[in-house]
């Protein structure tokens, strides 16, 4: 997969048409094939884009920075980005007609070793959702599977489950860098931030870090689309998919909801109701 | 720092039996915050409500707790007390250590004392973050708004004008009376339709209290309880009602024949018509469809014999506004239309008619001179096949529903039959009978005897002819055969469904419908008049189907409900609801989405302080939020809290325990 | 529906630090005012028995809790938490119940799924006239934790001592 | 030239041979491409749905996804039966996201369904798409004189939800195409009873009460025949006629056509071309009303196009 090429004809018409002010991509990070964000001005500086399978990154979490906000904006979203995407536009947090979206129909994106991710063999809807151009050939519809980390999880005893996720939130160093990367969450001041919450939960401990994965999980639950951004910048490679993969798997199996993002104007199960909704786990 | 007092029930030895009520103080005093506690036999009492109020002066206290019984009982009461000492009555908090403690745990005393401790240490650490509200007074304005003029609207209307309330009633049609009035007689009694109903048209035309708009639709509403503001389009009538003498003459003389919807266009009426000759307002309009001169600008003979010169072509819609304060919506119901029983040849055989166009037929000022007469050749019929249930109780072609008086009206129509032509034969096909109402059982065993109607429990599979006759092909469950019955008429009693515009009418008034499109009460049992808006209402079959007794009672309890929200200058409104803090609002509108009584607006604010740069927020409307703190628990960054059950308080309480 | 959380009927959690021997366990129960509130006030005036554990909490609907609620209890106070409300269809606010049963669900199985057992957190529909009931479901919950022992799992104090 | 995507089914091969070559015929007429569909399979019938949904919604959306190859608009199906299934499967795909994920799975290797191709029956081909002036346009020998009964049977037109096509009840598009050849139709109440279906052989009292009902208000109506859009209605009312009329102890005599046999003729082709051959109740009473043609030896001059059908058939 290397649409790079494209990506920069596609840019260049759009800044030679005056159609955007900045452009969102990928340019690499000068001294490996790893790749951060780019966000470009002008014509000068595409030769910087480029697109692969190590094209990692869910842009969408820029749209909520300073740099681009009331901006036109150039952006391209693989499959799981667009859906991020679509719920920003569901939540009022961007507006569609300032966004020029360049949609992948994504073959999915390798880690540092060269594999391909493993939540990419998994992915439901590699093909961008929303789109005003797409790039590559789009995908087959293909079956929801549990994610297999969880599935293993789960098979585990229950003290097997909570040994597991003790260590998991003793390493938590409480940096919320996967709060700041993660393109849904955009609270002006977020809720484990917020007087009445830290005023009980303490400082750096295991116990606030498990008050506070918890609560982000719950807050993403029926919205994370999976980009795994929150993965990617966790200074601890915490396996933070878990918790969303765990909820995604009981929404999408107890309510017979969209995947999140995937149907423009659905804001997640947490946010309508069936009266079909399972019950017999109440008394 | 806080200062909280707090006081302990004995109850008498409801508490003190089981509690040690003396070490629950002596626990509580250890409190940090707690600068006065004691016990008292009856804190309810007089000198137990005069205990709390000189200690609020004495310790100068900041928040109260009281540990009594459930706060469902007298939570009120110590809130006046609290008001009473000038403290603000919502910074009480009441520990409910009487239903919660000391009545469950009557064989453990140490436990439940040490549960009645924690108790009020949660209650304590509550009030600590308890803010102080004001009750939210709303004004009104003192006039109701009746949408519909059936029997419904009719009796809502007196009602209300009756308690001396202004009342703006608005009809869509020219004339009240509603499917009332096209009705011969009414079951259980057999008593005259119009009998009954013309002396309540005409008070409602002469009622000092009560502004009848006729020809007129209701297009829009805004605002809340209380203070709501209606839109009103009056149709052209092309008639100046100041002027009309209702003489008639226009309407005599005019040449334009039109099928008359009254009797459900059996016969014909004019261009320029009054609907039915006992109408309120007793003026004609024109029906601009059929009208000659509007059309094609020739005729103009009513203008011309018009005494008074009240025709007037020129005459445009008009748009009107009216304050008011409630809105009573009872825009009634109308009949299913059978054409999808084509296997009942619907639309092809002439001797199929509707139950309502039977009920025309029999009705003595109705087309056909009170006699039931085939369609096809004007023969009186002999056999004569009802068909219940056409529409109602049938999710493949009609709706899921009962539609709850058919049953009744079937039986009258049999009686009816019996009546007018006596050697005939009434044939009826039901699922069920279903007479719950007082006297409709006994009414219907009689009708049966009486009439000696021959009743075939089972449904019609088909219809056809051979020659003139019908032949009606239906089971006959109880003895499990297939049975053919020759008919001269068949008559459908066809499902009640809810009128076609009840969705629109629904979105603009901000208020919900199920699937079938009838208007949602706001609770199914305990709140069958109101909506989960506040001061709208609804009355009749608006609302479900209905007969006539259930609609009237039900538009009288609508009355009773807009006289007691009209009952004072202003509406005082519990100020336990939620609130936007805009400065943490992402705008995402999951509030908006969840709110059930659409109490949630968007609005813009600066996006800094000074800046020109807008965002979008959430707002929500004081008068209408109920409190229920749904959208307190979807927001996520915590912009929105309930008074009274904020996150601090409910945090404070799982803490401290 | 196939739930992929196996294991959810294990007796007891491992207990970490054994029971003291009088021990009982702090149950939070949070309680919608209109239906459950009002049934356990009945439970009350009937007079009918039940075990002194859970502190009751008022809150005007189900859908006012916030699952951030259950997690603070689990982490502080609490050893387990009951949550009541109306029965589907009877909510007093129409639907907010509707919306509190999926996120309880949700939540649940996350608590599961991180090593809490699933009778931690229990969920309840009781109306007003269900004072009977009330006092079974609480029997039930208290039983229930008393068997999985004290949490200590992520609570503050064990980290700050 | 219009094209067709056509999917015959078994019937086709077997009971129903003239049906399946009166289409051909009549589709050359009306200048009509028809490319049947590559490597057909069964569409499940009646058997599949009672032992599998999978399978029963597998069987013709193999059929419907080679379809979407062919580069058509339409496939057009003249057996009743295998139209519900298809037509149905297609309203599952389009309708229930959920079991089309399923389904689609269960095909691997044939491809993906997208739903760009529209399901019609053979009927409702001729009535929508073709047009009842298209039809006059080519009648040379009008069916004048003949009375006939439709009859529809109960898939054609059930479930509406689904069929989307003329009434449920009391259809009107295969009388509208008979009085378009020029005969007359009768009004018949009985057009979508039920004639018994394949009970025919595992029940057969059931099928010669239903099915004699059906041919008792034919009769009644006036009509010297019946037509039919099934071969399975065809052979329940043409094959068990004879028993039919034992058992009640009546004559009825009421031919039972295919309606493309009957534009087939009256677009003028040869009567012996169309198999009449085939059916148990003789024709040649009926067909005497129209006068001029008589199944016999006796040539009948053909329009040009009927001998193109011809010559592309055999």
């Amino acid at each position: 997969m290397d649409y790079t090429k494209q990506i920069r004809e596609i840019a260049t018409k759009l800044f030679t048409e005056e159609k955007i002010d900045v452009f969102v991509g990928y340019r690499t990070t000068g001294f490996d094939e790893n790749q951060v964000p780019v966000i470009i001005t002008g014509l000068e500086e595409i030769p910087k884009l480029i697109f692969n399978d190590k094209s990692v990154f869910n842009l969408t979490n820029y749209l909520k920075q300073e740099h681009t906000r009331n901006k036109r904006v150039g952006l391209i979203v693989k499959g799981c980005d667009s859906r991020s995407l679509n719920l920003l536009l569901t939540e009022n947090q961007v507006k569609r007609e300032k966004l020029f979206v360049i949609g992948i129909a994504c073959e999915g994106v390798c880690d540092d070793e060269g594999n391909k991710m493993q939540h990419c063999t998994e992915c439901m809807f590699p093909d961008a959702v929303v789109f005003d151009e797409m790039v590559g050939t789009t995908h087959d519809a293909r079956l929801y599977q549990v994610n297999a980390d969880v599935r293993e999880l789960a098979s585990k005893s229950l003290v097997e489950r909570r040994e597991y996720f003790e260590t998991v939130f003793e390493s938590c160093i409480r940096c919320n860098a996967c709060r700041h990367s993660c393109p849904l969450c955009y609270c002006a001041k977020c809720v484990i931030d917020q007087e009445t919450s830290t005023l009980y939960h303490g400082a750096n401990t295991t116990s606030s870090a498990f008050h506070a994965l918890m609560t982000w999980s719950l807050h993403l639950a029926g919205r994370c689309v999976d980009c795994r951004n929150c993965e990617s910048a966790c200074p601890m490679n915490l396996p933070l998919h878990l918790l969303h993969k765990q909820n995604e798997s009981v929404i999408y199996e107890n309510f017979q909801e969209h995947m999140a993002g995937v149907v423009e104007g659905d804001r997640g199960a947490f946010y309508k109701y069936s009266m079909k909704d399972p019950d017999d786990f109440i008394m | 720092m806080a200062r909280v007092g707090v006081f302990v029930c004995f109850c008498g030895a409801n508490i003190a039996d089981y509690v040690d009520v003396p070490m629950v103080v002596e626990e509580t005093k250890k409190i940090r915050e707690v600068k006065f506690a004691i016990e008292y036999k009856y804190m309810c009492s007089d000198p137990g409500q005069q205990l709390i109020r000189e200690a609020i002066v004495q310790h100068r206290l900041t928040s109260i707790v009281v540990a009594a019984c459930s706060p469902r009982m007298h939570e009120k009461t110590f809130r006046k007390a609290l008001s009473d000492a000038g403290m603000n009555p919502y910074l009480l908090e009441v520990a409910n250590i009487r239903e919660h403690s000391s009545w469950v745990h009557q064989k453990d005393k140490k436990a439940a004392t040490e549960k009645a401790a924690d108790l009020v240490r949660m209650a304590v650490a509550k009030s600590i973050a308890n803010e102080q509200l004001f009750e939210i007074s709303v004004p009104v304005t003192k006039r109701a708004l009746v949408i519909g003029g059936g029997i419904a609207g009719i009796q809502a209307a007196l009602d209300i004008a009756d308690a001396r309330i202004p009342v703006v009633l608005v009809e869509k049609s020219p004339s009240i009376g509603g499917k009332m009035a096209q009705l011969d007689e009414t079951f259980p009694t057999l008593d005259c339709s119009q009998c009954i109903l013309t002396p309540k048209m005409v008070d409602v035309a002469s009622h000092p209290y009560i502004e009848l708009i006729p020809y007129s639709e209701v297009i829009e509403l805004e605002g809340f309880v209380g203070n709501y503001k209606a839109r009103i389009k009056k149709k052209a009538s092309y008639v100046n009602f100041a002027t009309c003498t209702g003489c008639g003459a226009c309407w005599q003389k005019c040449p334009v024949k039109v099928p008359n919807e009254y009797n459900m266009g059996i016969d014909k009426r004019k261009a320029i018509y009054t609907p039915f000759p006992q109408a309120v307002p007793n003026k004609p309009v024109i029906d601009a469809a059929y009208c000659t001169m509007l059309l094609k600008g020739k005729c103009g003979i009513c203008a011309k014999v018009c005494q008074v010169g009240a025709i007037d072509f020129k005459m445009q819609e008009e748009i009107i506004e009216r304050e008011i304060g409630a809105v009573v919506v009872a825009t009634g119901y109308d009949l299913w239309d059978p054409k999808p029983y084509e296997e009942y040849g619907v639309g092809r055989f002439k001797d199929i008619i509707t139950s309502l166009e039977f009920e025309r037929m029999v009705s003595a000022n109705g087309p056909t001179n009170g006699l039931p007469v085939r369609p096809s050749d004007g023969k009186i019929p002999k056999n004569v096949v009802f068909i219940k249930c056409i529409g109602s109780r049938d999710e493949a072609k009609g709706i899921e529903y009962c539609s709850k008086i058919c049953c009744m009206y079937t039986t009258k129509h049999t009686i009816l039959l019996h009546h007018k032509v006596h050697d005939s034969h009434a044939y009826v096909f039901y699922m069920d009978i279903r007479a719950a109402g007082k006297g409709y059982e006994e009414f219907v065993k009689k009708a049966q005897v009486d009439t000696a109607a021959t009743y075939l429990r089972g449904r019609v599979s088909k219809i056809y002819k051979k020659e003139d006759k019908l032949i009606v092909r239906g089971e006959d469950s109880q003895i499990g055969q297939v049975v053919e019955v020759v008919a001269d008429l068949v008559v459908l009693a066809t499902a009640v469904i809810p009128p076609k515009d009840n969705p629109e009418l629904a979105r603009m008034l901000g208020i919900s419908y199920d699937k079938y499109g009838y208007l949602s009460e706001a609770h199914p049992k305990l709140r069958p008049v109101e909506t989960a808006k506040a001061g709208i209402f609804l009355a009749g079959c608006t609302q479900a189907p209905k007969d006539i007794p259930d609609t009237v009672a039900q538009a009288s309890a609508c009355a009773a409900k807009v006289c007691g929200l009209f009952a004072g200058d202003t509406m005082k409104k519990d100020p336990m609801i939620s609130t936007v803090n805009t400065e943490f609002c992402s705008g995402c509108q999951n509030c908006v989405q969840v709110c059930p009584y659409g109490a949630i607006v968007t609005e813009e604010v600066p996006m800094g302080h000074g800046s020109k740069e807008m965002r979008t927020v959430a707002r929500i409307n004081e008068g209408v939020c109920q409190g229920c703190g749904s959208c307190v628990a979807v927001c996520r960054s915590m912009a929105i809290s309930l008074a009274g059950f904020t996150d601090h308080q409910i945090i404070n309480e799982i803490v401290s325990i | 529906m196939e739930t992929i959380v196996k294991d959810q009927h294990v007796s007891i959690e491992k207990p970490e630090i054994a029971a003291p021997p009088d021990w009982e366990p702090v149950i939070i129960g949070i309680l919608c005012n209109w239906c459950s509130y009002a049934g356990s006030d009945l439970t009350g005036t009937s007079r009918i028995q039940y075990p002194p554990n859970i502190r009751i909490i008022r809150v005007p609907c189900t859908s006012r809790v916030d699952p951030w609620f259950l997690i603070k209890a689990l982490q502080t106070t609490a050893d387990g938490v009951l949550v009541s409300g109306c029965h589907p269809g009877d909510c007093h606010y129409i639907t907010g119940n509707y919306y509190a049963r999926r996120r309880f669900l949700v939540t649940k199985k996350l608590l599961s799924f991180i090593g809490f057992h699933e009778n931690r957190i229990q969920f309840s529909w009781v109306s007003a006239a269900e004072g009977p009931k009330f006092a079974k479901v609480v029997a039930k919950v208290t039983d229930d934790i008393k068997k999985l022992g004290p949490l200590h799992l992520y609570k503050k104090e064990n980290f700050e001592k | 030239m219009k094209k067709l995507t056509y999917y015959p089914g078994c019937s086709s091969h077997g009971t129903s041979e003239e049906f399946d070559k009166t289409v051909k015929m009549v589709m050359t007429s009306l200048d009509v491409q028809m490319e049947e569909i590559p490597d057909w399979n069964c569409c499940g019938a009646t058997s599949a749905h009672t032992l599998s949904e999978s399978l029963a919604y597998a069987l013709p959306l193999r059929n419907l996804v080679l379809a979407e190859k062919l580069d058509n608009k339409t496939i057009a199906i003249p057996c009743a039966s295998c139209y519900q299934r298809l037509k149905v499967t297609k309203y599952h795909m389009d309708n229930n996201p959920e079991l089309a994920l399923r389904i689609n799975t269960t095909i691997v290797g044939e491809g993906t369904y997208t739903g760009k191709v529209e399901v019609k029956s053979m009927l409702q081909y001729c009535y929508e798409e073709i047009g009842l002036e298209a039809i006059m346009a080519r009648v040379t020998k009008p069916l004048s004189g003949m009375k006939l009964a439709c009859y529809y049977g109960c898939l054609l037109t059930r479930p509406k939800a689904i069929t989307q096509f003329d009434s449920p009840e009391y259809p009107i598009s295969m009388d509208r195409i008979v009085e378009a050849l020029g005969a007359q139709a009768t009004e018949f109440d009985y057009k979508t009873e039920c004639c018994g279906a394949s009970f025919s052989i595992s029940n057969t009292e059931v099928v010669i009460g239903l099915s004699g009902k059906i041919l008792e208000m034919a009769k009644e109506s006036g009509a010297d025949a019946i037509v039919v859009a099934c071969p399975l209605c065809q052979s329940n009312l043409d094959m068990r006629q004879p028993d039919i009329e034992k058992h009640f102890g009546k004559q009825y005599h009421l031919p039972v056509f295919y309606f493309t046999q009957l534009m087939a003729l009256a677009f003028g082709a040869d009567p012996k071309e169309l198999m009449f051959n085939k059916h148990i109740v003789p024709v040649e009473e009926a067909l005497a009303k129209i006068g001029k043609v008589e199944p016999g030896p006796e040539k009948i001059k053909k329009p040009k196009k009927a001998l193109e059908a011809e010559s592309e058939v055999e």
